[in-house]
Parts: C-alpha cells; structure tokens; sequence
C-alpha cells in the first residue's frame, strides 16, 4: 500500500504539472492528427485499404506521437536537478519508475482516445465494431508503450543526445509489441474475430507487458543510482 | 597478437575451416530439392549460433557488472556485442542471399526475419548508446541494463519458429528436435560452428584489449585535466 | 556522549570514474550535532562525497553508515535534506503545490499544514499560488530552502549552498541552518565561501585529488583567517 | 537454374567472409587510432607534470 501512494504521489505530480500546460499533450495530438490527415491524402482510403492500412496507421500514430510524451517523463525533471531531488528522498527507483509510467500511460491512453475517433471520422471506418477487444489491444499496447519508453527515457535522461537516442532505442525495443498491437487492430477494426492462429499476439503482448515492467521495477534502482 | 594462446586458437580455426569447406564443397551432396545453394546453411546458422552465444555471454557479463561494479565485465559485455553484431550481420546477409534463390525475394518480413533484424538494431542500439555516454561507470551501468532488455528479443528470435507459422524453415537440427536434415550433413555445421566460434573469441580477445586501452585513455584523460 | 555514535562515518571509501579515482580511501566520522564543512577546490571530490552520503551514488568500495544505517535505505532517506546544485523545485507548479509535494513524498503527517507553516517561515506565503518558474531568483531559492528543511532532517547535505544565493536567502538559510543544529540536527556542507561556512562550522574537513588530507574542529585561527587551510596543505586558492 | 544457383553460394560465401574481413580492418583501424590517442595524452600528462 505504502508502494502505491507514492508511485501515484509521483504519477499525479507529472500529470498535474502537465496538464497545467498541456505543452506534451498538445503537441503530441497535433503531430497525431496531422499524421492522420496526411495519410488520407497519401491514400484514398477505401473499404478494403482500411482493412489493411488501419492498424499499421495507427499505431505509426501512437509509436510517433508518444515519443514526445515519453521523451518529456524526464526532461521534466533536468532542470533545476529535481531527479536528484527525488532519488535522495524516500522514494525508491522503482516506485518512481512506476509513477512515471502510470502519468506516461494515462497520456498516451488519452492520445488513443482522441485519435481512434478522429481517424473513424476521416477514414469512414466504423471502428467499434469489436470495441471490447479493441480496447483491451489499446490498454495492453499502450501499456507496453509506456513501460518500455519510461525505461528508455530513464536510461538516457542524462545524455548528451537524448532526443536522438531515445527513438533510436525506444523503436526496435517496441517492435515485437506494435506488431502484435497491428496485427490486432487491423483484425478487430475490420469487425473480425479474433481466431486460434492469432491469440499469439494477445499473448505476445501480455507477455511483453509483464516482462518489460518486472525487468523495469527490478532495475529501476540501479538505473538511478550511479 | 602476441599471445601464443590467439595463435593456436587461428590455427585450429583455419585448419577447420578449411576442413570443413572441403567437405562442404567437395564430399557433401547436392540437397534434393535446393541444389548446391543449400550450403550457404554452414555459414548461415553457425554465424547465428556463435550471434547468440555472443550476446548470451553478454547478457551474463552484463549481470556480473550490475552486481560487482568490475569493469572487466563491462569491456567484455560491450566486445561480446560488437563481434555478435557482426556474425548477426553475417546472418541477415547470407540468409538474405539464400532467400533471393529460395523465396525468389531478397527480405520478406516474417516473423524469424523480423525479429532476427529488429535484434540486429536493438545491439545496433547498444553499439550507439556506448558512444554517446562519456562517463566510464555510468557508460558501463546504462549498457549493463540495456543488454538485460535486448536479451529478450534474442529468445523472440529464437522461439519465433515455433510461435508462428513462418516463411523460414522451422528447426531443422536434432539437438532442436528437428529433422530435417541428415545426419552426416549436420556434423560439418557443427565444426563450422566450433570454428566461427574459435575465430569470434580471437576477435573477442583483441575487442577486448582495446578496450583496456579505452579505460587507459579515460583515465589519462582525467588525469591531464586534473592536474 | 562519548558512546554516541557517529551521524556519518566512512570507512575506506573509493569511487572510480572509470579507471581515475575520484575518492581515495576517505575515512572520517561526524558525531550528531555537528557542522561540517568541506573544503577544497573544483573537482577534489566534495560533490562526489556528498552525492554518496545523499544515495544518489554508490562507493566502489567503503562502508557508509549514515544516521546508523545504510544509504539508500528508506528509514535513512527519509532523515536527510538535499539542497545541491540545482534547486529541486517544479517550475510549473505553485510554491504551495511544489512544497505539499515534498511534504507527502517524505511521508509528514500532514503535508498541507507543513508546507503552509514553511511559506510563512520563508516568507513565500503571500504568493504561495504563484508558478515557481514567474518567481524571482531569490524566491526560488527561498523556496527550495523551504523544500530540503520541511521535513526537519536529521542531517542536512548542502553543495555549495551559498553560492547562488542572494543575500535575503543567505539570512533565511543562515538562520535555519542555526535552528537544526540546535534541535540536534548534523549538517554536512561543501563551500567556497569560507566566511558564511566557517561561522556555523564545529568541524572542517579538507579535501584535496580525492583524499581528506584534515579533519578537525574549527579553530578560532581558522574564522580570523578563512584561507588558513588552504595555505597549509600548498593549494593556491 | 544451377549456375546461378552456384553464383548465388559464391556471393554468399564471399558477403560473409568480406563483413568479417571488414571487421578486422575496422579493429586494426581503431587499434592505432586508440595508440595514437594514448601517445598523446602520455605527453600531455608528462608535460603538466613536468611545469
């Protein structure tokens, strides 16, 4: 219990600060929406180019746009050396680890929620068909998302190019997890089933989420402390 | 290159492998259904056999940094990387060529082949994040976890054949339960494989004093500027 | 007294960057209650000692005893107070929103009060809904005084404190530092300014190419002439 | 079929032996390259010293 308050103490701190300017959020919903509309653009979405299109669309969306969020969990913290200020005090490195993946999350959970919408809109997609499932793939992936890019963020908060490394490592790291959330969504937007032959990425994705936040919470500490 | 050990180790690999590319060529069948083309197999998964075990090494070493703080482990776990990159690189590129004269295409994005490319750019990755990292210890604790995360894609790679029904043929040596390859055809894969690894550790070894070399020249460094 | 123990004792501490040491084998003790200032010039090793005894860092080798436990260890976070380099204040949040913050996180009973109590001390109280970032630079560092003293430490960790100071927050700091040291409190400061630290010193340690090379009371030679210790140990100041 | 089959091995065996070989310049580079640097910073240091 003790765990918990102050992994939120940290989670609702970031997301305070945040949503008092809103300066991530805004940016990383513009950049989404922009992807969004260039790509109706680029393609002319019919019925059947959404079928294929739809997951790999939106999650190049997410992947991209969350990049922005992910990069600022820590950058929040350089410059007046408040990270050092919370490492000394008694929170542990791996509650902080999880408070700013839980504030990570709720922000990228909140660019989905805008951005599905958008692209039924712009795409005539008619997206919530399999809602429940779809967003069961959302809450995983994002999830995976955030675990995976708070750690990163983590481990190159303090270098000198921190906005070149971050994708660099952040996006190959992802990939096992966006493939699964693809496959996914591409699958339950065009109102499929989801059969035998692909509960692998439902399991992959579970798995993914569950290795990557023990690994992280077990080496959160040693992350942290030099 | 002094060390008579290094010499010894070149020597076997050299008679092993030219053994084994007598064998290969010259003993060795045609396969039944792929031709000659199928010999690009000796190289091919032996590279990923001694990849892996590369990166495996590291992945212990990178472990015996996190707990010791020796950096010994450190310059091992950072050579161990850059010489299974290498022999990865080896594998993407002959299995690439293999590919073109098999699948008539020279990538296809399955799951073996992406996941074996996607850990490719993982410690291509970690090859980047050493170099942007000038503090020695901090260099050395950041790869350490990284390494530990990369890891696990080596396991995707590894079981992808398994988990998903790909383009790339499923286990085809009997250490792995496969059987799709005749016995007096696997034996030649496996010296290969002793080989390339015999090859791996010499450059593991001079990787290696290079980086003793590197932590000399830290701590030159430090000591320039501090006096 | 004599069987108290010590409030920070290091014993054979080494820490490497790389292969360059940036301690050698640091060994003191400073009993509850004490004032210790740590002298010595850029890049002797004061900020590394201090982000040791603060858990940021681990030694290479040593022991480190802190408040009778080990760093890192949550009983003993919970005891210190930081004020480094930077201020460790959230620039778009409010004074009261930034020091309620540090309040829950170093578990006080009742974070609001607290933090109200220490805008009033600070004299912040009047603009305590005002964003940290729109305060003036002698108000910030108000502020994170309020921040590293709110939870009454038992022992204080200051890098530099003076240094960017201005002269209202050097009173402020001043006069708290005096506080703590009166309810028992031990404080361990790194500094330059060798008059501020020396007033409020009981200890000097100096620490010269990562070895403590002194570690003794202040003397009353030593007040008359801040720049005794460095003459002593051959280093130009 | 086949002799392009046998190209096909050629280039195979010779990508892989050319990344390896490539990799042995790029460590033998590095080799003088990090000699040099600690040549330089010996002089550095014995100079400071020396003052």
């Amino acid at each position: 219990m003790k765990f918990l308050r102050l992994t939120l103490l940290i989670a609702s701190k970031d997301l305070r600060s945040e949503f008092r300017t809103k300066e991530t959020l805004n940016a990383s919903l513009s950049f989404a929406l922009a992807i969004l509309v260039l790509f109706s653009f680029a393609f002319d979405p019919d019925s059947d180019m959404i079928r294929q299109i739809a997951g790999g669309l939106l999650w190049m969306v997410f992947a991209f746009s969350s990049a922005l969020i992910l990069n600022r969990g820590f950058a929040r913290e350089v410059p007046n050396d408040c990270l050092d200020t919370l490492i000394a005090s008694p929170v542990s490195g791996a509650q902080l680890f999880l408070g700013k993946t839980v504030a990570n999350y709720v922000l990228l959970l909140l660019v989905e929620a805008v951005s599905l919408p958008v692209f039924g809109v712009f795409y005539n997609a008619n997206w919530a068909r399999r809602i429940g499932l779809l967003a069961l793939v959302f809450i995983l992936a994002a999830w995976a998302l955030a675990v995976m890019g708070t750690m990163f963020s983590a481990l190159t908060v303090n270098l000198r190019l921190r906005e070149l490394m971050l994708p660099a490592l952040l996006y190959p790291a992802l990939v096992p997890a966006l493939m699964a959330a693809i496959q996914l969504t591409n699958l339950l937007i065009a109102g499929d089933t989801v059969g035998k032959e692909d509960q692998i990425w439902f399991r992959l994705l579970a798995g993914f989420d569950a290795i990557f936040t023990l690994l992280g919470l077990a080496l959160a500490e040693t992350v942290f402390v030099g | 290159m002094r060390n008579p050990i290094l010499y010894l180790f070149a020597a076997v690999a050299a008679v092993l492998l030219a053994w084994d590319l007598y064998q290969v060529f010259m003993i060795l069948p045609d396969e039944l259904n792929q031709g000659m083309i199928y010999r690009i197999i000796y190289f091919h998964v032996p590279a990923a056999m001694v990849a892996f075990a590369a990166f495996f090494a590291s992945l212990v070493a990178s472990a015996g940094y996190l707990t010791t703080k020796e950096m010994r482990y450190d310059s091992f776990s950072a050579s161990a990387i850059e010489v299974g990159f290498v022999f990865a690189t080896v594998n993407l590129v002959t299995g690439s060529i293999w590919g073109r004269i098999i699948w008539g295409i020279w990538w296809t994005w399955d799951a073996r082949l992406t996941s074996m490319f996607v850990c490719w750019l993982l410690y291509a990755a970690y090859l980047l994040l050493r170099r942007a990292i000038d503090e020695p210890a901090q260099r050395a604790r950041l790869s350490a976890v990284l390494s530990i995360f990369a890891f696990t894609d080596v396991v995707i790679v590894w079981k992808s054949i398994e988990w998903w029904r790909t383009q790339h043929p499923g286990p085809v040596l009997s250490i792995r339960g496969g059987g799709g390859m005749a016995p007096g055809m696997q034996a030649p894969l496996y010296w290969n494989a002793l080989a390339l690894a015999l090859l791996a550790t010499i450059l593991l070894v001079l990787r290696m004093r290079q980086e003793a070399a590197r932590r000399e020249i830290d701590s030159l460094r430090r000591q320039a500027y501090a006096l | 007294m004599a069987a108290e123990s010590p409030a920070v004792l290091l014993e054979g501490l080494w820490k490497y960057f790389g292969s360059f040491p940036a301690l050698r084998d640091v060994s003191f003790a400073v009993r509850p209650g004490a004032a210790l200032a740590l002298l010595g010039r850029n890049g002797a090793g004061k900020t590394t000692l201090l982000r040791i005894l603060a858990g940021l860092s681990r030694p290479d080798r040593g022991k480190v005893t802190i408040l009778g436990g080990a760093t890192r260890s949550a009983q003993v976070r919970a005891r210190i107070g930081l004020l480094g380099h930077g201020i460790g204040i959230y620039d778009e949040l409010s004074a009261l929103e930034n020091l309620t913050f540090h309040a829950r996180l170093q578990g006080l009973a009742e974070p609001a009060r607290a933090a109200h109590a220490w805008l009033e001390r600070t004299g912040l109280h009047a603009v305590r809904d005002g964003l940290a970032r729109e305060f003036s630079r002698g108000m910030r560092q108000r502020l994170a005084v309020a921040r590293a003293f709110l939870h009454e430490p038992s022992l204080l960790l200051l890098d530099e404190p003076f240094t960017a100071l201005d002269d209202r927050a050097i009173a402020v700091l001043q006069g708290l530092l005096r506080e703590a040291l009166d309810r028992g409190a031990t404080v361990v400061m790194s500094t330059h300014q060798l008059r501020e630290a020396l007033e409020l010193a009981t200890d000097v340690a100096m620490v010269q190419k990562g070895r403590v090379v002194h570690c003794g009371p202040r003397t009353e030679a030593m007040l008359a002439d801040p720049a005794l210790l460095y003459r002593t140990y051959g280093e130009p100041l | 079929m086949d002799a392009r089959n046998f190209t096909f091995l050629f280039y195979g065996f010779l990508a892989a032996w050319l990344i390896l070989i490539v990799y042995v310049v790029v460590i033998a580079a590095r080799e003088s390259k990090l000699r040099n640097e600690i040549e330089r910073l010996r002089r550095m240091v014995e100079e400071r010293e020396a003052k």
